[in-house]
């Protein structure tokens, strides 16, 4: 199968969703859409590796993608345990609530 | 015989090492007995090296001993070493010798102090150290001498230091030395650049090298030495708050001795002189002539017995230094052995009129004691005639020498000199007449003996003004003002009791050496009679030393006596003056002295008034600027610190999301950089 | 051609679930919206031959991560709609706008300007002939065998970690409207002047 | 740990003495810190114990030395850190032996002489590690055991000052102790660099003190400025320099009074010290270049400190201010390059050690008895106590440089050599010998003259356990006065090499003073002088004179 679609393509979709995710983790206050936030933008990096593995037909890229699903993965259990301890106590907290750590 | 040279200073050494070791242990009057035996066997010594000199001609009689290497370093090198030659075999023999009478005569007057075996350990450390000066055979070990004897008198000024006043006055003398003192160490760091050495032996070898200013440079430096240590104008403040001391140590440091040793140091040092300038020997002549005329007009109007004496020894220093820049360095040395015998006598016998009186040293509180202290009045009355210039005591033969050669620099310094001489001849008949004669002011109580003094020290004067105020400002150059000295339980020295005074003649340890003295101010003329040739004893035996320096005279026989007859009948006028004013007329309407002469032209008063105005307040202000701004610069930079971090504390909001938009930002600025740089995927 | 319009298609599905993921007031909704995206990404692996990664992918996150989203909204039942107008933190939007969009184009103009023309992988090259599986199977255990081991005991950390962060302590329940210690072993720094 | 390893691998060839006086105190420091802190008789018995011993060492090594050799004696060299061409590399000349000796002799006397009000397990330990340190930069010849000692030497220093100060003593320990970091941050930068590019330009690191010395013109003329200025910050203000003295009056002031004697005796000379072996020696050519700098900075210091002591009203800030000028005649010796001038500054370096220290001591006791230090508190103690009076007299008279005590001869001597050199500055340095009598003297007036008020009637008399501490400083105050010569004649061969070290490297030249006078020396001096041999009899006798003061000196005033 011939590759219509250059990889400059998949890379400025990557860069795009990259940007939204940046965006949406600075625009929302909900810790969990936050998450969400993160895991957009982890996947438009995902996309991009994959990208580069198929240009230069490297599996590594691949590779890396599966490790940074791995670690997605155990940061979106740790991350969500923290978001757990935090709403339990109140559930209407938002990012701004936790601000403990103001200098 | 020479070569017991080293004994001179050793002795005196030894003898206050010992006293401080156990002079306590030893007490009175043991530890006194000593310490004259130590001083005493130190003037045996210099008479056998003195002899020993004898036997030897003119060039042969410098002697110079080594003992040991004091500061080697690099090219310079100093020895602990004594040069015995003509002037300080001279030296040595009037200083032993008077210290030797003198420490007799403070075995009776410091009868009785707390501190008796201390005083004597100063006196001999004292004496030792007057002995180094002379001594030494370069300037540093003279140097050496120089600060010991400035330490010395401070010790001894304010010897009986529970007195604010005595405190002051010694710390007001070593400070005033160290001025001096500067002069000295710069003239010496001078020497030696010049000179690759400040041994005596090579300078007076190499005097002949020296580039005129640089010797000029180095006269003046000394000169600045010689003004502090000698009481010179500008300097002499010190001196007449120094008779705060026992009256011992006035006797033998601030009259017979250690305030010769400016006088000494620039004969010594004569060669350089001669290199130098021409006017700087003027300078010399006329910083003498200046002081003796100012100090003898302040000495007119003093009331303490003690102060009178004090300026008149200024007002003869400055009569040696008139002679060392008039060149007549053999009278100035002259003079000066014959000045350390009259006043030595004189203030020894002022010691004992107060000592006789129980502490009281206004005259204004005496009269009249011709009687009741015969030997002390017949001694004081030759050490007055001999200071005042009547032949032939010895005093007439030195001062009209030094004229004489003052004329020959210029009639006005002799004038000067003159004008001095009268008012000296008055100033020490005023103080006879008001001590010995006239009539008794002591038998009665103070205030009706002497109101005005009574005032003074703040007790109710006898009748009108019952009310007692003392004077407000403390001015030394007057009479120790002190604000009702009697309600405080002790008096402080030179204040006698309120009541009646019998007054009683002093032991023999105190009147044996008046008597030696008084001998020798009456024959010790006959060292440098300008007779004959072979009568000027003393010309001869210093030539070695003196004579690069020496001056010629270019004087007519017949100007001598004429000079010679002008001073006498000027002295004459003098006393005959004194005589109208104090003598004749009634106590009552006795004339008062001006202010101005009392208060010495206010000149100390306004130095005083300087130092605690101005001169502290520069002082505090440079305290000032430490703290606040050399230490607040860094204290401001520890601030500035602080403040800084704290601002960026201010960054960390706590706000995850607004990390993220650092974070974010960052990412942009990565971004631009890598489109503008271009990059290689 | 048919790329294209797979491409087309799944760009169209990835970017219009993130958009809901930043937009949705509901986060239930965000959370599905977010499904959209990762089924996107998926088909674009596909797209790019990388099938075991998209199975992977499919597996992980729409199985796994957005499962346990839910299951913590549904837990904690904050499934109410926040509101997006307000905004506490002073232009936190506007900036985040501007940067968002500014990291966008600036990456796009990367690419669009720079050609890629890395080196091709000497090791290991990428056959196609499907087996990729095979291929990153040897991958993981010959080269990148330490990383490996590392994410096992990395898992292991997390699993440690949540089950400590969200047991329930005993004490007191504290609402967040007073200062107080929420996170474990958290401290609250009083300002010092 | 390291240097300790390798001191005992040395240890079979011959006794490594010089390290053995690194160790030793720090050893011994270990030992106390683990004695049992409810013992501190014990403690103070142990500490006790090797600050004398190492202080016989430190005395020994004067034995040891051979007086007339220019280059460093003893030399122990163990490689440390190879790669970098670290090595334990200690040695001791001329400069560093007396400074070496004051130690040894000052950390017994401050022992003794000044015990901890509280808590005395610490404060000993803290004071041994102390004495490793001090000895350690006198004699490290490696630039990078130079910079570890003269660090280690500011933590006991800030933990007495802090832990045993007055009032004010947190914030004396921190300034004292950032000030002088402050300054360490620049000569570690600089070292570094020196190091590097030394190794740059000649193939291979070493951190070698001697090494690098002797292969001047490695490093760029102006390089070599800047490293030397970067170590100069360090000195200046460990000296202190004049506008970086502020730290010392603090510090001084609310240090415990064993604290100020050996910051005032020992810790100030590490910054001189510094300027001859790692400014002159080292950088031969930019001292000789920032020579005017440093002794405009040193004259001004001089008069400043004077002055500014006049006016303080806390004896011990006085005493404080009164060491800045001192420390102002030191440097202006140090760069005035002469023989004279150097052979002063080390000379005055023990100088001021001993007298300031003394001081310190003294000051001390009158705080212990009074509860306070300030001028205006004390009076008339002279009636009350005279034989402290004497002894602070005597010290007193030392420190305003009256000829014959301490004091003088090195003042002299910088005085001296700095006129050869920077003839003007000296004219004026001189000049603070007048203020230095006036607030010493108007302190001496206020504190001890007068009439004793009711506060001051009860001032204990000087003790003997307070007498025999101050015998040994008045004996070496009179004895260093009367016959400096041994010491000076072991000083002067490094000196006059160092002097030809940095003639030989910087265009500078020893000014030659004119010799005419030795040359034109006429035959009554020849014929004086044989006469002088002849009866050397009544030299020796002379010279039996001599100690016989210092003797009296210090049995009248310790005894009492």
């Amino acid at each position: 199968m011939l590759a219509a679609v250059s990889s400059g393509w998949y890379l400025s979709l990557g860069a795009v969703l990259f940007a939204m995710g940046a965006a949406g983790l600075m625009v929302r206050r909900n810790p969990l859409v936050m998450f969400m936030c993160i895991e957009l933008m982890l996947n438009a990096v995902n996309l991009t590796f994959v990208t580069f593995a198929r240009r230069l037909d490297d599996v590594g890229g691949q590779v890396v993608v599966f490790f940074v699903l791995v670690v997605a993965a155990a940061e979106v259990v740790v991350g969500l345990g923290i978001i757990v301890s935090i709403l339990r106590r109140s559930p209407a907290a938002t990012a701004d609530d936790a601000s403990y750590l103001r200098g | 015989m020479l070569e017991l040279t080293w004994l001179i200073p050793a002795l005196p050494l030894a003898g206050f090492v010992v006293l401080m070791v156990l002079g306590r242990r030893l007490g009175e009057p043991l530890a006194g007995w000593l310490a004259t035996a130590a001083v005493g066997g130190s003037f045996v010594a210099s008479a056998v090296v003195f002899v020993g000199m004898l036997g030897r001609h003119g060039e042969e009689r410098a002697f110079s001993q080594v003992l040991f290497e004091w500061v080697p370093a690099g090219g310079f090198s100093v020895d602990v070493g004594f040069l015995a030659d003509p002037l300080s075999v001279t030296m040595c023999l009037f200083i032993t010798g008077i210290a030797t009478l003198i420490h007799l005569y403070a075995i009776g007057y410091m009868h009785g102090d707390r501190d008796f075996s201390k005083f004597f350990v100063y006196l001999n450390l004292f004496v030792f150290s007057m002995l180094m000066l002379v001594l030494g055979d370069n300037l540093l070990v003279t140097f050496l001498g120089w600060e010991g004897v400035g330490a010395c008198s401070y010790f001894l000024i304010s010897f009986w230091h529970t007195s604010d006043a005595n405190a002051s006055a010694g710390k007001k003398a070593f400070v005033t030395n160290r001025v001096g003192d500067w002069g000295y160490m710069v003239a010496m760091f001078l020497t030696f650049t010049a000179l690759g050495s400040i041994r005596y032996v090579d300078i007076q070898a190499g005097a002949g090298g020296l580039a005129t200013t640089t010797a000029t440079a180095i006269t003046l430096l000394l000169l600045v030495g010689a003004a502090g240590k000698s009481a010179q104008l500008p300097l002499f403040v010190w001196l007449p708050d120094a008779m705060a001391g026992p009256t011992p140590v006035s006797a033998l440091i601030h009259a017979a001795t250690m305030v010769t040793s400016g006088v000494y140091l620039l004969t010594r040092m004569n060669p350089v002189i001669a290199v130098g300038s021409d006017w700087v020997p003027t300078v010399i002549a006329v910083v003498g002539a200046a002081t003796a005329l100012f100090a003898a007009t302040v000495a007119v109007a003093q009331t303490d017995i003690k102060k009178v004496l004090a300026y008149s020894t200024i007002s003869q220093l400055g009569y040696m230094f008139l002679a060392v820049g008039s060149g007549a360095y053999v009278a100035a040395i002259f003079h000066m052995v014959t000045h350390a015998f009259f006043k030595a006598l004189l203030f020894l016998g002022s010691g004992s009129v107060i000592h006789g009186l129980g502490d009281e040293q206004d005259m204004r509180r005496m009269g009249a004691l011709r009687k009741l202290l015969p030997v002390t009045s017949a001694t004081f009355i030759v050490g007055w005639l001999a200071i005042a210039g009547v032949p032939p005591f010895s005093g007439f033969w030195s001062k009209d020498e030094i004229l004489l050669y003052a004329w020959d620099l210029s009639p006005a310094l002799w004038a000067v000199g003159f004008v001095t001489a009268i008012l000296t001849a008055f100033y020490m008949s005023r103080q006879v007449f008001l001590t010995f004669f006239g009539e008794a002011r002591w038998d009665r109580p103070l205030a009706e003996a002497a109101p005005d003094l009574a005032r003074e020290r703040g007790v109710p004067a006898g009748s009108a003004d019952g009310e007692a105020e003392g004077r407000p400002d403390g001015d030394e150059a007057a009479s120790p003002t002190v604000v009702n000295v009697y309600e405080s339980g002790h008096l402080p020295h030179g204040v006698g009791p309120l009541g009646p005074i019998q007054p009683h003649e002093s032991s023999w340890t105190m009147t044996l050496p008046l008597v030696v003295l008084a001998v020798l101010a009456v024959a010790g003329g006959a060292l440098q009679l300008p007779f004959t040739s072979g009568t000027k004893r003393l010309e001869h035996w210093l030539e070695p030393v003196v004579a690069p320096g020496e001056h010629h005279l270019a004087v007519a026989t017949g100007t001598k006596w004429a000079l010679a007859a002008v001073a006498v009948v000027g002295g004459l006028v003098g006393i005959a003056a004194a005589v109208a004013l104090y003598l004749r007329r009634r106590r009552a309407e006795q004339p008062a002295e001006p202010a101005l002469l009392a208060r010495g032209w206010y000149y100390d008063s306004g130095l005083a008034a300087f130092a605690g105005g101005p001169g502290r307040i520069a002082f505090d202000t440079l305290a000032w600027f430490d703290r606040t701004v050399v230490d607040g610069a860094v204290n401001g930079v520890a601030w500035l610190v602080r403040g800084t971090g704290g601002g960026l504390r201010r960054t960390q909001s706590g706000f995850v999301r607004a990390y993220a938009g650092f974070v974010a930002f960052g990412a942009v600025v990565v971004v631009a950089v890598m489109v503008f740089r271009g990059v290689v995927l | 051609m048919v790329e294209v319009v797979v491409f087309a298609i799944a760009a169209l599905v990835v970017l219009g679930g993130a958009a809901g993921v930043i937009l949705q007031r509901n986060p239930v909704h965000a959370a599905l919206s977010l499904v959209a995206t990762l089924f996107g990404i998926a088909v674009l692996f596909v797209a790019q031959e990388a099938n075991f990664l998209a199975a992977v992918q499919v597996i992980v996150y729409a199985g796994a991560i957005v499962v346990l989203f839910l299951f913590v909204i549904m837990l904690l039942g904050v499934d109410q709609a926040d509101d997006l107008d307000a905004e506490p933190l002073v232009g936190q939007r506007p900036v985040a706008i501007a940067l968002g969009v500014l990291i966008g184009a600036g990456m796009v103009l990367v690419v669009a300007t720079s050609t890629v023309t890395g080196v091709p992988a000497a090791s290991e090259r990428w056959v196609r002939n499907g087996e990729d599986v095979a291929q990153i199977g040897r991958l993981l255990f010959t080269d990148h065998l330490f990383a490996f081991e590392i994410t096992s005991l990395l898992l292991v950390i997390a699993v440690v970690g949540a089950v400590l962060l969200a047991r329930t302590r005993p004490g007191p329940q504290v609402d967040a409207e007073e200062d107080v210690p929420v996170l474990p072993g958290e401290v609250v720094y009083e300002e010092e002047e | 740990m390291s240097a300790v390893l390798a001191a005992t691998e040395g240890a079979h060839a011959t006794f490594p003495l010089l390290t053995t006086l690194v160790v030793l105190p720090a050893a011994g420091a270990l030992v106390v810190g683990l004695l049992s802190k409810r013992r501190p008789e014990l403690c103070r018995t142990v500490a006790l114990l090797v600050s004398v011993l190492t202080g016989a060492l430190t005395i020994a090594t004067l034995v040891a030395f051979e007086a007339g050799g220019a280059e460093f004696q003893m030399v122990e060299q163990y490689s440390w850190i190879r790669d970098l061409g670290i090595s334990w590399h200690l040695g001791v000349d001329g400069i560093s032996l007396f400074l070496l000796v004051m130690t040894g002799v000052l950390f017994p006397i401050a022992i003794i002489g000044a015990p901890a009000p509280h808590d005395e397990k610490p404060f000993l330990a803290w004071l041994l590690l102390l004495e490793a340190g001090c000895l350690g930069v006198f004699l490290a010849l490696d630039l990078f055991v130079f910079f570890v000692m003269f660090e280690i030497v500011l933590v006991p220093m800030y933990f007495l000052i802090s832990g045993w100060g007055y009032a004010e003593r947190r914030y004396a320990s921190m300034k004292f102790f950032l000030y002088t970091m402050f300054g360490s941050a620049f000569m570690l930068v600089g070292l570094i660099a020196t190091a590097v590019l030394h190794g740059r330009a000649t193939g291979q690191v070493t951190f070698d003190l001697v090494t690098i010395a002797s292969q001047q013109g490695e490093i760029a003329t102006t390089t070599a400025r800047w490293l030397f200025l970067a170590f100069a910050i360090a000195f200046a203000i460990k000296v202190p320099l004049f506008p970086l003295h502020t730290w010392l009056p603090d510090a001084h002031t609310q240090a415990p009074t064993a604290g100020s004697v050996i910051l005032a005796g020992v810790m100030l000379k590490l910054g001189t010290y510094g300027f001859l072996r790692f400014g002159l020696y080292l950088f031969p050519e930019a001292s000789a270049w920032f020579a005017p700098a440093m002794v405009t900075l040193g004259t001004v210091g001089v008069i400043y400190g004077a002055v500014v002591a006049t006016m303080q009203k806390d004896l011990k800030r006085l005493v404080a201010y009164s060491s800045v000028a001192h420390l102002g005649f030191i440097v202006l010796g140090t760069f005035s390059l002469t023989t004279q001038g150097l052979e002063g500054s080390v000379l005055q370096m023990v100088n001021h050690g001993i007298s300031t220290g003394a001081l310190f001591l003294l000051v001390g006791m009158i705080s212990d008895r009074r509860h306070t230090r300030e001028i205006a508190a004390l009076k008339g103690l002279q009636k009350v106590a005279p034989v402290f009076a004497g002894v602070f007299t005597v010290v007193m008279m030392s420190s305003l440089g009256l000829p014959g005590l301490n004091g003088f001869v090195g003042e002299f001597l910088i005085l001296l050599g700095s006129f050869t050199s920077a003839r003007w500055w000296s004219v004026v340095a001189a000049a603070g010998v007048i203020l230095a009598a006036l607030y010493l003297l108007w302190a001496y007036q206020r504190t001890f003259h007068g009439e004793p008020d009711p506060d001051n009637e009860g001032f204990r008399e000087i003790s003997l356990r307070e007498g025999l501490v101050m015998a040994p400083l008045l004996g070496l105050i009179v004895f260093l006065g009367v016959y400096p010569k041994p010491v000076l004649e072991r000083i002067e061969p490094s000196i006059t090499a160092l002097v030809a070290h940095v003639e030989g490297n910087s265009d500078f030249r020893e000014p030659a003073v004119d010799k005419t006078g030795p040359a034109a020396r006429s035959d009554v001096y020849a014929e004086a002088e044989s006469q002088g041999e002849g009866h050397g009899g009544a030299g020796t006798e002379g010279e039996g004179e001599a100690p016989a003061t210092d003797g009296g000196a210090h049995d009248e005033e310790g005894g009492g």
